[in-house]
């Protein structure tokens, strides 16, 4: 992947955000605190206008642009893990204009490793890490679909949630889908475009 | 939503705003960010830095100023501040003598904290140490969950945290006495009504006319019991049992009782919610040293209270609780 | 309805008993009158007295302490209290010098206060006096109608005659800095939602979900318009055009701003009106020296603000707001 | 009239206002506080516990009681007015067991002007006044009827208030029936069975 279609994943994710704002807060609704998409497209919006004045950047630096973004605008849970899982990935990838599949999936770790550290959470807690670990395994085989992005995400609904705000709920979190597991599948689903 | 806004997005800048200007006689904002700090110096003391999401008014900024919080930084409304402004937070707040964080147990406060923390050791070499607050014991907590949440107990970790700052406490003093209190303080809270953040502009969840919520977290989480709305007493009686049994109560033990409004409930409420509490607590014959009440960790509109009870094992903790503050919210 | 409370009709009653028992390092309860007296004697001094309704909390009894009121009088939820309770009120701040009365301008007030003078004077030889505020200019006065409502200024007037009194001014030197001081301030305020008196158990006025009333009064009187909801900015604007017209301030003129929450608007909106008030008060280049927030003269659970000017045409009355106080809510 | 009958006047008056409690906080919440039927319950319920323990009272004494208890239990703007008026017929009537029509209307008027010093108001401003006055009147004519106490009250309805509460709205205090006159309408219909 070179850094044109590199970029292109991140404006493909960004406008998917947008799009899903209402979606996404919804969903946080149901078991978190409703934010989660208007922490998303606060990230996002400010990623979309520093990207405005900048141009040909390395798959690094375009990494550390939206990480940078999205530790300074978004706070609460999403922003720092995005955050670090994007600066992750930029010390992974350094300064290229071209990766290799294994490059990414190498980034890709280093990213999931870094929610993992920050978030002290592991897999089949319900949050993001249930739609990295899989999709990254996925990946690691060459068959990750559009289809499989899905029921990643839809099966973190019967999780109970011992992360993250919704683990407050115990029980009660069961049956609904996690949030922060959509956006990251909205954020796979538009890498999937691209290779 | 109906509320004394201009545009939603602005809420938390004209806000911040609105504060200093008001209370500038204590506190001023650190450049643009969304640092509130005293103006009070403070020289050579350890710096007590606190924050959150907004929407709690009066905290977290109303406690920064002598003897209590030297920064407080501010979040979106219900959301953690970011990394880069606990940051500048820890900065405002460092007088030589270190930084403590007071953090409430959020995921998101945990991590924006922490990371700040790092930047702050790494790049500035300020000492910094924290406490992560989590007295509401609606919420069960293990080691392996996020464990319970950081509530209303918070506003009495600030002041008496911050009294032992005023008085020259170092931060490991200062860090040894905030674990010994947090495992001495329990919170219950309820909510008769929802609250609305302004730019998600309807309510969070939706409880019938005659239902309330127990256990209901400051942000709107939901808790642990849906009930029919009854009698002041029952309420207060229900929160007693369990925060006694919590903190494993005696007879004859000293408390601090802290009746907190969420924010829309006046206090004619509160009074009788407290007149309530203290009636319970002496037929159980525990002594209530000083009783707190009043609008201090609230969920913007909401209506609903919540119940802190602080075992007194340090008689210290009572002189720290009544040393003056100058402060907008105490 | 839905409140946290026992009996409807016992809600003054546990009210105050949780009142007094939560401040009992400030106030007490003359026996089983409704009164609320402070611990501090203040021989020799002028005896501030005020009271009304209850429902206004944390007026008038979370102003009552050294250097604030002598005694608050609790009447029925927004009813005056009665002639006899008035009267017990007056006995209480009787320390040798005389007592002054703090009335708001409502038919009840003014009769039973008036009244109960009468009797104290003649009954006991106290030397009372009294000054009504009305400073609310929602509501046009003559002199052959009831005139203006007294409303949130009343905190103010509290604070700086408080301050005389504990300083020793005498009782004609308070009557007559209170005639000075009312005609210099203008209050005006608005409504988002209604309040709900418990034994009614239902509003007293109904109001759209878009739908404000400007210039209501803490009884839920009808004020003087019903609007769509607006912003923030736009309500100040109007608010202070009004205030600056009939106050007749002029640029270069300084001013005290005081913003008070009805009970039921969080302080973030507080803030967030505070800002709009300062930002165009700079515009008319009018000098805003004290800015007082919170919520002080609430109508019980009701969502809406009050703005109050007062115009400084005594310097003495900066220090008088300044003076320190020990009070539960000042 | 004897004060066997008197003291059945105030037994029918303070059931009647029991009677329409909500009706007169109703009509108070038009155009005052919403609190006048509540008001002048809790005086009159005060009046006839107090009055369980007295047997035999002088019409006088039996003003008192009345009196006393609108006084020490209302509040408000007519806890002072009843009461006072009562304590002024008190003493118009003084230690007796029978008056004549003359003794009441003398007695009545003492009361209306009590009220009339207390509340700083005449006739025509939307107040009770606007019922004890032409009551009066009409009974030293001899001719008062139910009718005519009903118009009386009902004839507050269009005036403009300029006394009270209901002054504050001004203009929109018009077309309503002012609560003291209803709460006084019931006090001279209650007279009128016994007279
Ligand atoms: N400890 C954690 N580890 C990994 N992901 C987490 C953790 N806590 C929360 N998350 C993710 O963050 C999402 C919530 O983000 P958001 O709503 O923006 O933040 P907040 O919970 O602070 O309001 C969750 O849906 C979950 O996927
Ligand atoms: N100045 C006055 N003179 C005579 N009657 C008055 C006066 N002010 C009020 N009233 C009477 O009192 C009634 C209101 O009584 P109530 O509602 O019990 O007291 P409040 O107005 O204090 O709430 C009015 O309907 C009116 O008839
Ligand atoms: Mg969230
Ligand atoms: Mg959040
Ligand atoms: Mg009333
Ligand atoms: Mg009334």
């Amino acid at each position: 992947m070179n850094s044109v279609d590199f970029t292109k994943w991140f404006e493909i994710w960004t406008s998917e955000i947008q799009t899903h704002k209402i979606h996404l807060s919804d969903l946080d609704n149901a078991i978190g605190d409703g934010d989660h998409g208007f922490n998303m497209a606060k990230g996002v919006a400010a990623y979309q206008e520093a990207h405005l004045n900048k141009q040909d950047l390395s798959i690094g630096d375009e990494c550390k642009l939206i990480g940078m973004s999205m530790l300074s605008k978004v706070g609460g849970a999403s922003g720092p893990l995005y955050g670090s899982a994007f600066l992750a990935m930029a010390k992974s990838f350094g300064d290229t204009k071209e990766i290799t599949h294994d490059q990414l999936v190498a980034a890709l770790t280093a990213g999931v490793e870094s929610i993992m550290y920050r978030g002290k959470a592991s897999r089949y807690e319900k949050t993001m890490i249930d739609v990295w670990l899989p999709v990254i395994e996925s990946l690691k085989q060459n068959n990750l679909t559009e289809e499989m992005i899905d029921s990643f995400v839809n099966e973190t609904g019967p999780l109970k949630a011992t992360k993250g705000r919704a683990a407050y709920l115990g029980d009660r979190s069961i049956g609904h889908i996690d949030p922060g597991s959509f956006s990251s599948g909205l954020l796979f689903k538009a890498l999937l475009k691209l290779i | 939503m109906k509320k004394i806004l201009n545009r939603p997005e602005d809420v938390v800048e004209e806000m911040i705003n609105g504060l200093v200007a008001t209370h500038d006689n204590i506190v001023h904002r650190v450049g643009d960010t969304r640092v509130v700090a005293r103006n009070y110096e403070g020289n050579g003391k350890v710096g007590l830095v606190s924050g959150g999401g907004s929407g709690h008014e009066p905290s977290h900024a109303g406690f920064v100023g002598k003897g209590m919080l030297s920064a407080a930084v501010c979040g979106d409304v219900f959301t953690s501040p970011t990394v880069d402004q606990v940051y500048e937070g820890i900065k405002a707040a460092d007088k030589g003598a270190g930084v403590f964080l007071v953090i409430k147990n959020y995921t998101g406060d945990l991590i924006n904290f922490t990371m700040a923390k790092e930047m702050a050791e790494d790049m500035d070499n300020i000492k910094v140490d924290s406490v992560t607050v989590n007295d509401d014991i609606a919420v069960e907590g293990s080691t392996w969950t996020e464990g319970r949440r950081g509530v209303a107990g918070t506003v009495l970790v600030h002041k008496i945290l911050g009294a032992m700052a005023e008085n020259n406490a170092t931060l490991d003093e200062i860090k040894n006495e905030s674990e010994i209190l947090i495992n001495e303080m329990a919170t219950l809270g309820l909510a008769l009504t929802p609250a609305i953040v302004p730019q998600a502009g309807k309510p969070g969840f939706e409880l019938a006319d005659d239902e309330i919520e127990f256990g209901l977290g400051i942000h709107g989480e939901p808790g642990y019991r849906r009930a029919k709305l009854h009698e002041s007493k029952a309420m207060a009686q229900e929160f007693i049992d369990k925060i006694v049994a919590e903190l494993k109560l005696k007879e004859g033990e000293e408390v601090v009782a802290f009746v907190n409004g969420m924010g829309g409930t006046p206090l004619m409420e509160q009074y009788v919610f407290m007149n309530d509490v203290l009636n319970i607590l002496k037929g159980l014959n525990i002594h209530v040293t000083r009783k707190i009440i009043g609008n201090k960790m609230t969920s913007i509109e909401m209506q609903g209270i919540s119940l802190t009870l602080l075992r007194i094992k340090n008689k210290r903790w009572v002189e720290y609780l009544d040393q003056e503050v100058k402060v907008a919210a105490w």
